[in-house]
């Protein structure tokens, strides 16, 4: 993937971000989202890995995991506004961005829960007898959840091909890492016998390098890799946040985390015109998306139990 | 009078509980900081002794607090989310419920669960949306689920000092309700006592939680068309007042319940199986529930016509006294 | 004709399952040695790639069933014990049974859970004699608790079959219970289709599971007084076989229900909410269920005072038929 | 504690569990047990390190562990009888022993469950101001449960005095540990920061020593202690398995794991004619536990629901 591709990814994911976070002010995003702003750089260099066979399960945070994915901002956009055209028919939300098309098993409202789907459907492929890699992202909070403790094991155990990608932006919502983790996050994985290796996750070109690496690791069958990449949340857990003010996060502190700019980063590697190139093209993507989701019909009341069974008697 | 809002009850409940025993503790998380508001202030006023964030390990912290239980302390465990329940449903329905009798009446585990929020938070969808405390009662966990203010206050306070476990609901759309209260007169409410929230003659209706503020307005529009409605509200879901339920349908005859629950083997379904053995009615019950399997559509239309409504309500209040 | 118990029923269903359709596999604890005899023989005949032994890692293998699924996969998995489900009660309420929605219709999720020897296990106690069937069945989970061999067998298959996940309940009393089966009949009974277990006039017994059986010699008992009692074996908890329901107690007009769910929102409470609301009754239902919040003492006499028992049973007949 | 009031406690263990294979055979025990036999050395060793105010966790294999915490015997037979006399009225069974007047907390079935409520409750009397210890007993199999693991968080994070103690016999039923853990056990410990040991779990004087050593360290606040022992259990999982035969140990190997027996391994350091007396003297002791069980009172079916609750409305 080209220097280029990879800030196109960045750039689309910041700035999809900022113009959700303006339709949840303008109340056309009805809930909120949690914000990816800060973290795009391992979504972009995670998914820059990966073929199209290849399979991902994202998080509550997870804009950044689909859009790098290939997801279409249209329909993206239309399913945070709860649209007929959204991803998930208007059905899942920010939360739950899910595109089987593309390989993405859906993103997880509950902490730590997908890493087992993700092993489970890893398994399966390979089972298939494809070489399908998966790679679940999960937080740093998602560390202490017992059923992913017990997900590495079975993917420890049974060499399967799955990436665990835990982005530690240092805080689980309002909990600093250092309260809740006890041992460190690598040491961790590494106690299941999984390779695990810090990656600075503000690089998507340093993401990029290290999920090569796992991924040829997995297609051979040697089996899981585990990457602690090291972010920081700019912005809010969730836009809630917004307007209830916690204090958690010195303002020096939030100063400092956003003086690595992952979309800084790696635009600083293109030269001026390409950049201001990709903006205006991506900044055309997402009017585009915009009028669309807006545009976009609601679904119909008397169809919001479709889709709850496969077959119903 | 002051306004009491419904978190602001709770917030209130904790703190005269922190103050008043010393075995009272409360974990959770995000509490310190107090991001659902629950907490606000305990922190300062009580210490990080008292106040106790906890790394997102839903089920060892379940477990923790009824060690701490055994040992003689009072936690109460704040879940950001209904669904968490369901994560430790083994921690709260096989172990804290079971070890009275399982060990022959030698312990006690009076722990409080607390979901700040539950049922339909608007646009949360799918895995935020549940409402399962009729999981809890049938299970035999005591469970309350407060409408007002001042039950919110008196309930909370009854749960932290009840001997067993006990899990408060609080529905995300009654987290925002107010009453005019002096403070003087807050007081705890028994588990196991409901009340009548509003009187009438024609049909009783049975509601409980935030469904009770829509039976009412449901009650005030059909007072104009002559329909006269009591309001029961049952204020704990188990274990259930049956003799409060009792006199108010032997008096009216006429039976719906409104519930939030799926409606399979929902609350409504066991005071509609109530009703059935023991109550004389002037025509068949009605219950408004969530339909079966319910899972929460993200868009709002969708998430609206999934949860028990008024006109449903005044639709099912219409065809019992129908025959009228 | 040959003998068919229920066990072997079921392990016959898996077999025929596994050799019908590649993408059946099972997993669960000590299913390789068949230490519960359930897949005796599977891992010989199907190999260690499709009967997987799992670490102890209830909540994370049930997930993994769920994303094998949803690779097209079609997981079995075994529970040693009912009370593992509250154990995954989040893997299956809020993740595979919610997938299907929440994706808009993008995925399917055919997980078959089976339990082996739910409610009571003489002498097995508090933590491993629950039943709880209610549970899943009010989440919505698709929820079938045989009876029979031959529908143990036809119930496993389409469990197996169906696109959505299905929770299988084998109780621990009906496990040994045998049929005379010409094996070649053998085939899918669907899920939500109860049957009727015995034909009568005067009484409805609903039953389910091994209370079936129960029924049965209680309707053979009080034939011999000149009672003539139907017995209707839904079959499936949830989705119910509403149709078959209502044209017994057409014919009856007088309904009993014996289930061994806590009463509260109970199975139980379920059916007579139904009657309530649908069915003209002769006389008030009732109900023989375990008590309220039931934790199953050790003590055999004191286990088998919570369970729904026959002289219950003959007592709420009467009951129902006393004022005939 | 003496030489001597190990071997008792291992023989006493032993000879209790024998006799209580044979009241299932005979049916006076109704469901069955999981025999304890070979593992003595771990629940002799443990418990005579501690103190009468420290409280212990026990699993569904838990006779050992409250019998070397003082129960009386009688009262234990009793509870396996379903008596009203029994340690907990005939209520718990097997496995659930409890006595809270030895700070024993209660057996567990679920597997990986009791660790959390032991950290609690340790957690607990240090906040009293109580010097209190907690002891958890679990088996190899446990530690692929996600809430143990969770546990092992709380209990380092909070440096709470608990002592984990892991019974390693090999199996979790029939699934050898190699098969169901990846990494290493005590591997697992020293991940969340906890410092872990290997021991040998058939020697009760080793199991003695290593246990003084956690014990201290938690009473001087340092925190939680992880005791891999090293053990094999001699007989059935379960007492079902008397009657189905599962294949999955071999004869040498069942002969080579009964080959360091802890009860001749202790008896060795006695005279004797001091273990002879040691030995009756236990005899007399099961002889009227035996007489007192048998001869006790079943629980009355009115009061089945008798201790469900603290208080009813
Ligand atoms: C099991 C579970 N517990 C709690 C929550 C509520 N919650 C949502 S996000 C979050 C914090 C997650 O932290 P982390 O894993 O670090 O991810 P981040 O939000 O930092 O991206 C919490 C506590 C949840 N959704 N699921
Ligand atoms: C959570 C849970 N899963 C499964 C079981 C069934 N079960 C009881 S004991 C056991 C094996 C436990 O192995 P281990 O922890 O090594 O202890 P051991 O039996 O060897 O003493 C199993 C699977 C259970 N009781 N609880
Ligand atoms: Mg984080
Ligand atoms: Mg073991």
């Amino acid at each position: 993937m080209s220097t280029a591709d990879l800030y196109r990814t960045v750039r689309l994911i910041r700035r999809f971000e900022e113009r959700a976070i303006e339709f949840v002010r303008s109340g056309e995003i009805v809930g909120g989202i949690h914000p990816y702003v800060g973290q795009e750089a391992i979504a972009a260099g995670v998914c820059a890995a990966l073929t199209p066979d290849d399979v991902i399960t994202s998080t509550h945070r997870g804009h950044g995991h689909v859009l790098a994915r290939g997801v279409d901002p249209r329909q993206l956009l239309a399913e945070l506004m709860g649209r007929e055209s959204g991803l998930n028919k208007g059905r899942g939300g920010s939360m739950h961005a899910a595109d089987f098309s593309l390989g993405i098993l859906g993103a997880n409202a509950i902490v730590g829960a997908a890493a087992s789907i993700a092993t489970g459907a890893a398994w399966a492929h390979r089972r298939q007898g494809r070489d399908t890699v998966a790679v679940t992202f999960f937080g740093d909070g998602a560390m202490n959840e017992g059923m992913l403790l017990e997900a590495l094991n079975l993917a420890a155990l049974w060499r399967v091909p799955v990436i665990f990608v835990c982005e530690n932006n240092g805080y689980a919502t309002t909990m600093p890492v250092e309260s809740a983790v006890a041992g460190s996050i690598t040491g961790r994985a590494e106690a299941f016998g999984i390779p695990a290796y810090i990656v600075d996750g503000q690089d998507p070109e340093t993401v990029l390098e290290a999920t090569t690496a796992a991924v040829e690791r997995a297609r051979a069958g040697e089996g899981p890799t585990f990457m602690e990449c090291m972010t920081y949340r700019f912005d809010a857990h969730h836009t809630f946040e917004h307007r209830a003010r916690l204090d958690y996060r010195s303002a020096d502190q939030v100063a400092f985390g956003r003086s690595r700019d992952p979309v800084v980063i790696q635009g600083a590697r293109l030269p001026d015109d390409e950049r201001a190139a990709v903006d205006a093209e991506i900044e055309a993507v997402l009017d585009a998306a915009a009028g669309f989701a807006l545009g976009s019909a609601h679904p119909d009341p008397a169809e919001a139990l479709k889709y709850l069974y496969a077959v119903m008697p | 009078m002051p306004k009491l809002s419904y978190l602001k009850a709770m917030n209130r409940a904790l703190a005269d509980s922190l103050d008043r025993d010393q075995s009272v503790f409360l974990l959770g998380e995000d509490i310190r900081v107090a991001a659902s508001n629950l907490t606000a202030g305990l922190l300062t006023r009580f210490g990080p002794d008292r106040v106790l964030d906890t790394p997102l390990s839903e089920q060892a912290f379940t477990n923790f607090a009824t060690g701490a239980a055994l040992a003689g302390m009072r936690p109460v465990i704040e879940f950001q989310i209904p669904s968490l329940l369901f994560l430790v449903f083994e921690q709260i329905a096989n172990q804290a419920h079971k070890f009275s009798l399982m060990t022959g009446g030698q312990c006690r585990v009076p722990v409080t669960y607390v979901v700040t929020g539950s049922g339909s938070r608007t646009g949360w969808a799918g895995q935020h949306s549940d409402h399962p405390y009729t999981l809890l009662a049938h299970v035999g966990v005591k469970t309350v689920v407060p409408a007002a203010p001042t039950d919110a206050y008196g309930l909370l306070v009854s749960a932290i000092r009840d001997d067993d476990p006990v899990v408060f609901f609080a529905p995300s759309a009654a987290l925002g309700v107010r009453e005019d209260v002096d403070f003087t007169t807050l007081a705890p409410v028994p588990v196991g006592v409901g009340r009548v929230a509003r009187s009438g003659d024609d049909v009783t209706v049975v509601a409980i939680g935030h469904l009770v503020h829509d039976a009412l307005s449901v009650a005030d529009e059909l007072a104009g068309h002559g329909i006269s409605v009591e309001v029961f509200d049952p204020r704990t879901v188990y274990p259930l007042d049956l003799d409060g339920l009792a006199a108010s349908v032997a008096k009216t005859r006429r039976l719906v319940v409104i519930d939030d629950s799926n409606r399979t083997s929902g609350f409504a379904a066991e005071i509609l199986a109530v009703a059935a053995e023991r109550f004389t009615l002037d025509a068949p019950p009605r219950r408004v529930t969530r339909p079966d399997g319910a899972v929460l559509p993200f868009a709002l239309a969708l998430d609206r016509a999934i949860q028990p409504d008024r006109d449903q309500l005044v639709a099912a209040i219409n065809a019992v006294l129908e025959d009228r």
